[in-house]
């Protein structure tokens, strides 16, 4: 729609002989485009591989996956290159995609789309979305319980509201447990510049001073940066809290993982196997959002290290709340 | 004989393909030793696809990505070609970009007039902030280049809140970009659609930005502008001798502070064709970076409009590659060590290749010379 | 003869002995605004801790500044170099641990520096323009080394490599502290917590700067005097100087100009490079980006520092701390709005004092003190009115600050004569 | 002054050039050069501006390498690879500009390439004696440690000289230093050479002046067009015929014939002063007035003010106090655009700095300083056609030697840039002319040109200000002389009586201030 009236028509007509010029899907081929920082960022986007490898293993499936240029400046033209290769379904990872997947979705009607993190925003787009506020809730309940000094802090790398959300359900967690407890809120960088995601000194001069103040446990949603914060939580002998998968089993430092209490654990591999086998069972619709949060264990707390073991009957207890509907976790601080 | 200026370009383009050839090379020893075989790479480069909605969206994509990448070479060539380095290209379009997007989000009008306040308010942004490092040189002596660098920082966080606060705008249910306010469909700029159509071949699937008809005149303004007008003359003496353009008369002070502001100006443009054209509205995802790469474009076209257009082009088709490289299971970056090894072959081969040509001029000159004087002593004998 | 001997002495004797004044006129000021506005971090040691680990690797890009346009090469390439720096620590580092993350890191840089003295020195392209392509090389190739040596299935992956960073040192970089005062005892830690006027403000200074330092840090800061002695003290370096200054008449005392050159520009690259090292120990690995524009605020730290390792060293610590600051406490930042407002009033009053013995209009003193007045009680009244500056603002701080000051200072600044000329062996200006 | 002390036949000569042939693009330097230099004498190289005198001396300092040709010193065969062979075989120059670095120490000066010190380290307490028993032992005393930058012409000569001795240097190399000294300080230096010669050192010694070389060598050897034409006899030969044989024919005299001055003020200088930053001004109460048809001479030792008068009237440099008038109107505050556009012409001391863009075609050449008039402009654009035009008139009125308009300017040798540059400023029918040095490393050709071309100009009414080193231009054009000395005009004389001996004295301030 972007190229006003006279483009429409072209689009229309386009999309079906595309359809028909693709080559017809022998199989299942599914096509996956990366944020940037692309496959191998130890983190989200990998996380988003280990689902479309299963899909392989498990459904069979033909997988593709590419990575955006530095700037992102092409993640609508990755798209189009995937649909034009046959791929269906495309997912694109991370909300930054909203938008693109948004307008190739259209000139693309028959392709399955899905976005991780956005909402879906056209008839064949599926919004894979995560209630982050709601694991970070269990991650605050969590470092609540365990706090000896009632003080926490939150370091966050990019000050935009995907991270605001995670800092949003880790007060809410831990006011519920104790309402005057103190949270230090520090981020990095201001949206725009993601700088702040791959900062480990800034990560560690930020978590000091939380240590400093009292803080004794403080949860990070900051990328690369987290590895300072784990720093300086080892170098305070106090602990931390690790974001997006177990980083108690991806860090690989001794000294660090003994300070990793726990992770607040987004399934984006589930969000995305799920999808593609949803599509293959010709259930995946699009026009909705598919939401993983606690009910489904799309989000949640690792045990790795048994750190929390002692506190699982409140951690379940605040989990059962918020499914059944009696808590309601804010996504805004 | 040759003319002269004709020698020197046709030399120059020489350098420029060799230069071009030294760094396809350099790239392929760094794909063998990827494990992958260049020749693969240069077939997925030139691989546009297969059916014509392919290569129509492969070259629409080109020309999309070269628009913004031309004007921000533009906006640094004016610049450069008076030794005023302005690397804060960067930060002027970015203020530029939320500016005029905040503004052309808050009246409708009909579409020219719409798209015309929304062009001049990017201009006079970005002219505005480029304003602040050329005042600071001309009346405290600070130098640009640090001025423009620390600016630039300036820049991305003004940017970064106002989006985030005074210019913010609505945004869908589990949207978690945050824009300006969408503009209003007067303020899309109409595609070119038609051109691929005229010819038969179905319409790009991305669109082919309007503003590209912007870019090209602004194109042939800027040269205009350089190459014909006393401004533009005074810009040249200026970055060809700036003793000899003082005491000429050029004003030294109200150049830097006009070519400044021009730069600005026009830099102010870059963010525009993605904003009226495809996001419209600024965001977040606003591509960060077109002012350094409009400064690695500005040196590849030597600082000249139809040389930056050509090395717009070169990028852009460079940047198209990096997914069908993918699809052949080459490292996508690649096609950064192509760009950085280009500009730097080309700066290079620029350099041997002036100095040539310059010495050529003057062997050439002595030995005209040489055989005139007999005339000039029968003539003054006569 | 004796007197023109004497005076350059005495002059370097007046300098030092202002330059003490200031830092204790400094801290006195600073323990005043912290006092008043009740911001502890202004002084504290955690802060001063901070600012030390972020001025190293700007000091680092600075240095290598320094060393490239004293020697005529200007270097805007900084930035890649560093990045390339980074990369190669990572890389060595996850094998070999932090002595061959150091080397690697040096040579890494140096690289960089050698493909600058290539185009500049040999080539004579400009300096600005090969700066400009080596900043983009930089990124490029590294982005590529990773894809390449990183990729999934790779031995580095299952080290916990990815494309993005590298897996984490072999072995870090030892840290000290300065025995009893900062470790131990930590006498000077006591004192801190007392919050005694200018004597807690003293002992958190110290404090900062000697707790719990990376060797790499005691290395750089050792590398500034170094850099001041083997620049003005030694036969290379008055040498590498006058390649800067006049490197026609150096090449016609038989100093080989290219080759004083292409030294000075490697050596700065390995300078930039350890920058990059430095990141990596702090880090503990590569991480893709973790530069992050420091070469740039390097080269702007060495400008603003007058093409000095002196003042260099003021620019970095300007920024780190600025930067420290501001990471540690938004709070804090407010107070130095205050600080601000002390230092200016006394420019002010300075000004206003040399107007008066002016026996002349002293028109300039006049609106330089008005214009300082004014910016006086601008900062006082934001002071008072803003309770928290919105994020954007506070990290911008050191860049406005070295706005600031180099608009103020810029005119008393003079870079080697030469710098950034092109020279061609036998050809005179 | 031939008094060649006795040296046994069996000492080698110190330098013997053989065949040494050196191309530039475009350019013969030197072809085929032969010339034997005696141990222990002062021998004299002349010849025109560009015979290849400069470029003779770099090869033999090893900063450029012949094509062709041998190089003998003290009887054994050299190749000198860099300078620093050449001060290794005790070779040392002089150049003809100053080598030195403005913001180091003259003891850094000094010392740079040979410094004393263990380890690397620099002995500066060392050095520092040493340049003092130098300067102490020959009678040229500087005080080490004073920047370059703070020093005068006379200083930086010295220091000049130090640095060569300083390196044990035997055969001295001093290429023109006698352009920017005053009379007295020749004599000075002179003295100091004679007394090195007595101390067994060589000294090449270059120079234009003629008088200064009869007076101080003991051989002579000539140069036309990159090669050796002569060796002369210094006792055997007179100034004139010694000058025939550098240029090979007849000396063109410099001789303004009738008076045209008319009582019409065509620019006025009042009171003007320049202070600057350092304590001394740099101009102070300069007052001058030139009229319609009119040359002004301003006769003075480089750096006494000159620069800045020539930049106070045209509006480059801001001045403390006084007022310049042009005609009628007060342009004191005017920009220098404004000023060209009223009338004032421009021939820059330097040409090459001020004067063109050497990267630029000779047409836009034209344009430069004209760009705001006819024919250069219409309207807002370039008007090409009309400065092409009217470049191809310069080329042909001035006889500049140019394949073409759209010829670099650096492609053109010294005196056709300079022939263009004053065919410019000649073509914007300025009333006033600033000539700074016009003919300055200008062939004898190209000279007599200029200085009818000057005369002409200033028949039909021009206003001329002349500044020039060469005194036999100043007093041979001038109608009216003035001498600045120390930022002040310390006399006005009149240029039919004035003998050079006499301006000497004024220009070094040896005769006080005067008015007549
Ligand atoms: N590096 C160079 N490249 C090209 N041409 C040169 C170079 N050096 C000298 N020339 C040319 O060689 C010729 C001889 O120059 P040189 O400087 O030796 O003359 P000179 O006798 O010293 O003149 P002057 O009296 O002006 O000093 C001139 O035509 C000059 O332009
Ligand atoms: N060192 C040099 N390198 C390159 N070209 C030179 C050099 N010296 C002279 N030339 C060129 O040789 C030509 C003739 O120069 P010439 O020596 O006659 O004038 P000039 O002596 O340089 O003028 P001036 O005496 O004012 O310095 C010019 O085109 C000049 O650019
Ligand atoms: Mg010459
Ligand atoms: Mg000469």
């Amino acid at each position: 729609a972007c190229g006003g009236s006279g483009g429409d028509e072209g689009t229309t007509a386009n999309s079906a002989s595309g359809a028909s010029e693709a080559p017809k899907a022998s199989g299942l081929k599914v096509g996956l485009a990366f944020d940037v920082g692309g496959r191998g960022d130890k983190s989200f986007n990998d996380s988003a591989y280990a689902g479309l490898e299963r899909a392989k293993t498990d459904l069979g499936a033909e997988i593709k996956d590419l990575s955006p240029a530095a700037d992102g400046s092409n993640r609508g033209e990755l798209l189009r290159q995937l649909a034009e290769a046959g791929y269906n379904p495309i997912i694109g990872v991370g909300f930054a995609y909203g938008e693109d997947i948004k307008k190739t979705a259209a000139e693309y009607p028959d392709i399955q789309f899905a976005v991780v993190d956005s909402a879906s925003n056209g008839p064949n787009v599926t919004g894979l979305l995560f209630a982050e506020e709601q694991g970070s809730y269990l991650a605050g309940v969590a470092a609540a319980d365990k706090s000896k000094t009632g003080h926490l802090g939150f370091v966050g790398g990019v000050e935009n509201d995907l991270i605001k959300k995670f800092q949003a359900g880790f007060e809410a967690g831990a006011k519920s447990v104790k309402s005057d407890i103190k949270i230090d809120v520090k981020y990095l960088t201001p949206d725009g510049d993601f700088s702040g995601f791959k900062a480990p000194d800034k990560g560690k001069i930020a978590a000091e001073k939380m240590y400093q103040d009292g803080a004794d446990i403080v949860y990070h949603a900051s990328g690369d940066s987290g590895l300072g914060v784990f720093q300086a939580a080892a170098a305070a002998g106090k602990q931390a809290i690790g974001v997006d998968s177990d980083q108690y089993e991806t860090v690989k430092e001794a000294d660090l993982k003994k300070v990793i209490m726990t992770s607040m654990i987004k399934r984006v591999d589930v969000g995305v196997f799920e999808f593609i086998k949803a599509f293959k069972d010709g259930t995946a619709k699009g026009g909705s959002d598919n939401v993983y949060d606690l009910k489904v264990d799309g989000v949640g707390l690792s045990t790795s290290g048994g750190f929390i073991d002692d506190i699982t009957a409140k951690v379940d207890e605040a989990k059962k709340k918020i499914v059944d509907g009696s808590v309601t976790v804010p996504a805004k601080p | 004989m040759m003319p002269a200026g004709l020698q020197r370009t046709l030399l120059t383009l020489a350098g420029a393909a060799v230069a071009v050839l030294l760094a396809v090379a350099v790239s392929s020893v760094a794909i063998l030793a990827a494990g992958a075989s260049p020749v693969t790479a240069l077939e997925a480069m030139f691989d546009f696809g297969d059916t014509q909605n392919q290569v129509v969206n492969a070259i629409a994509f080109i020309l999309n990505r070269a628009v913004p990448l031309f004007i921000a070479g533009l906006a640094v060539a004016i610049g450069f070609r008076m030794n005023l380095f302005n690397i804060g290209v960067e930060g002027q379009y970015r203020l530029a970009a939320i500016v005029a997007a905040f503004v052309g989000s808050q009246f409708v009008l009909p579409a020219p007039i719409q798209l015309t306040v929304i062009v001049v308010v990017a201009m006079l942004v970005g002219g505005l902030y480029a304003l602040i490092p050329a005042v600071l040189k001309v009346t405290r002596g600070v130098n640009e280049v640090i001025a423009t660098i620390m600016l630039n920082y300036i820049a991305t966080n003004i940017a970064a809140f106002l989006v985030r606060g005074p210019f913010t705008g609505e945004r869908a249910a589990g949207q978690l970009t945050i824009s300006t306010p969408e503009l209003p469909e007067s303020a899309w700029f109409p595609n070119l659609n038609f051109l691929f159509e005229m010819f038969g071949l179905p319409a790009p699937r991305s669109g082919l930005w309007g503003f590209l008809a912007v870019a090209v005149l602004l194109g042939v303004v800027v040269w205009v502008v350089l190459e014909r007008t006393r401004f533009g003359f005074e810009v040249k003496a200026s970055g060809l001798s700036a003793s000899a353009a003082l005491a000429s008369g050029v004003n030294p002070k109200r150049m830097v502070i006009s070519a400044m502001v021009l730069s600005g100006a026009v830099a102010g443009l870059i963010g525009l064709p993605e904003i009226l054209g495809r996001t419209h509205s600024y965001g977040s995802n606003f591509t960060a970076g077109l002012g350094f790469l409009g400064i690695a474009v500005a040196l590849l076209g030597r600082n000249k409009p139809v040389g930056i257009a050509v090395a717009a082009l070169l990028f852009g088709f460079l940047d198209r590659a990096a997914a069908p490289l993918q699809f052949a299971d080459i490292p996508p970056s690649v096609v950064a060590i192509i760009q950085g090894t280009i500009v730097l072959m080309v700066v290079i081969a620029n350099e041997i290749t002036n100095r040539m040509s310059l010495r050529h001029e003057e062997r050439r000159a002595a030995r005209q010379l040489a055989a005139t004087p007999s005339q000039a002593k029968t003539e003054v004998a006569a | 003869m004796t007197t023109s001997v004497a005076a350059p002495e005495a002059r370097r004797v007046r300098r030092y002995h202002l330059a003490l004044l200031g830092v204790a006129l400094l801290i006195l000021l600073l323990s005043l605004a912290r006092v008043v506005a009740d911001a502890p971090e202004l002084t504290s040691s955690g802060t001063f801790g901070a600012a030390l680990l972020l001025a190293v690797p700007i000091a680092l890009a600075g240095l290598g500044g320094l060393w490239s346009e004293r020697a005529g090469v200007v270097n805007i390439g900084l930035e890649g170099m560093m990045v390339l720096g980074t990369w190669c620590a990572g890389w060595a580092g996850y094998q070999w641990g932090a002595a061959a993350a150091l080397v690697a890191g040096l040579l890494g840089g140096a690289l960089g520096g050698l493909i600058h003295a290539v185009a500049t020195v040999t080539f004579g392209v400009d300096h600005i323009i090969s700066g400009v392509a080596i900043n983009l090389l930089g990124p490029g190739i590294t982005r590529f080394l990773s894809e390449v040596l990183y990729a999934q299935g790779t031995a580095a992956a299952d080290k916990g490599a990815g494309i993005t960073s590298s897996p984490g040192l072999a072995s870090q970089a030892p840290s000290v502290s300065l025995p009893l005062l900062s470790d131990g005892p930590d006498l000077l830690g006591k004192l801190e917590a007392t919050h005694w006027f200018l004597l807690s403000d003293v002992a958190g200074v110290l404090r900062g700067l000697t707790h719990d330092v990376n060797v790499l840090v005691i290395l750089a800061v050792a590398l500034i005097p170094l850099t001041f002695f083997i620049l003005w003290r030694t036969t290379f370096g008055l040498r590498l100087r006058s390649c800067g200054e006049n490197p026609w008449a150096a090449e016609s005392l038989g100093v080989n100009v290219y080759l004083t050159k292409y030294i000075a520009t490697i050596i700065s690259g390995a300078l930039a490079g350890l920058g990059g090292v430095f990141l990596v120990f702090v880090t503990t690995k590569y991480v893709e980006g973790q530069t992050a524009g420091r070469g740039f605020i390097g080269l702007a730290a060495m400008i603003f520092g007058n093409w000095r390792p002196g003042g260099l060293a003021v620019g970095a610590s300007l920024f780190g701390y600025a930067d420290g600051l501001q990471l540690r406490s938004s709070h804090a930042v407010t107070g130095l709005l205050l600080f601000g407002a002390i230092l200016l009033l006394i420019y002010t009053g300075a000004q206003v004092r040399k107007a008066l013995a002016v026996n002349g209009p002293g028109v300039r003193q006049y609106t330089a003190a008005a214009v300082a007045a004014l910016a006086a009680v601008i900062l006082l009244w934001l002071w008072v009115t803003v309770d928290k500056l919105p994020n954007e603002f506070v990290f911008i701080t050191p860049h406005v600050l070295t706005l600031l000051v180099l608009s103020a200072a810029s005119q008393s600044l003079r870079m080697p004569k030469a710098d950034g000329v092109r020279y061609r062996r036998g050809e005179q200006h | 002054m031939s008094t060649s002390s006795d040296t046994p036949a069996t000492v080698p000569p110190a330098v013997e050039l053989d065949g040494i042939t050196k191309r530039f693009p475009g350019v013969v330097a030197n072809h085929d050069i032969r010339m034997t230099i005696r141990a222990g004498s002062v021998h004299a190289i002349v010849g025109e501006n560009g015979a290849g005198k400069s470029t003779l001396m770099k090869i033999l300092y090893g900063m450029q390498r012949p094509d062709e040709g041998r190089i003998r010193i003290n009887g054994e065969d050299v190749a000198f690879r860099t300078p620093s062979d050449a001060i290794a075989a005790g070779i040392g120059m002089v150049h003809q500009h100053f080598m030195l670095a403005d913001n180091l120490t003259v003891l850094e000066n000094i010392v740079l390439g040979s410094e004393p010190g263990k380890g690397g380290i620099l002995d500066t307490a060392g050095a520092r004696s040493r340049i003092t028993r130098l300067g102490e032992s020959h009678g040229l005393r500087v005080d080490p440690d004073r920047l370059v930058e703070d020093l005068g012409v006379g200083d930086r000569q010295r220091v000049e000289i130090l640095k060569v001795l300083y390196r044990g240097a035997r055969i001295l190399i001093l290429d023109e230093p006698t352009a920017v000294l005053v009379p007295q300080e020749v004599e000075e230096l002179f003295a100091n050479l004679r007394d090195l010669k007595d101390q067994g050192f060589t000294v090449i010694f270059i120079s234009h002046k003629l008088d200064e070389v009869l007076s101080i060598a003991d051989a002579i050897t000539v140069i036309r067009r990159g090669t050796t034409v002569a060796s002369v006899d210094p006792g055997s030969v007179t100034a004139r015929q010694l000058a025939e044989l550098m240029v090979g024919s007849e000396l063109p005299t410099p001789e303004t014939r009738e008076s045209t001055v008319t009582d019409r003020v065509v620019l006025d200088v009042r009171d003007v002063t320049v202070r600057g930053t350092a304590g001394r001004p740099l101009l102070s109460d300069v007052t001058l007035s030139v009229h319609a048809g009119e040359v002004v001479g301003i006769a003075g030792v480089e750096g006494n003010g000159q620069t800045e008068l020539i930049e106070v009237i045209m509006g480059l440099l801001p001045f403390d106090e006084g007022r310049i008038l042009l005609g009628e109107e007060d342009i004191t505050t005017w920009s220098t655009l404004r000023r060209r556009e009223a009338g004032i012409g421009y021939i820059p001391e330097d040409r090459h700095r001020q004067g063109l863009l050497l990267e630029a075609s000779l047409w836009e050449n034209r344009v430069l300083g004209h760009q705001t008039r006819k024919p250069a402009r219409k309207g807002i654009w370039v008007n090409r056609a009309a400065s092409r035009k009217d470049t191809e008139r310069i080329v042909r009125e001035y006889d500049v030697r140019t394949p073409g308009i759209d010829t670099l300017a650096l492609a053109l040798s010294g005196g056709n840039q300079q022939k263009l540059i004053v065919g410019r400023e000649m073509s914007g029918e300025p009333r006033f002319l600033i000539a700074a040095h016009p003919t300055r490393g200008v062939d004898i050709g190209a000279q007599s040109a200029i200085w009818d071309h000057l005369r002409t100009a200033r028949a039909g009414g021009l206003a001329v200000l002349l500044i020039s080193a060469d005194l036999d231009e100043l007093i041979g054009l001038s109608d009216n002389l003035y001498v600045i000395y120390g930022g002040r005009m310390v006399a006005r004389l009149d240029p039919g009586q004035v003998t050079p001996e006499k301006l000497g004295g004024y220009m070094t301030g040896a005769i006080a201030e005067e008015r007549s």
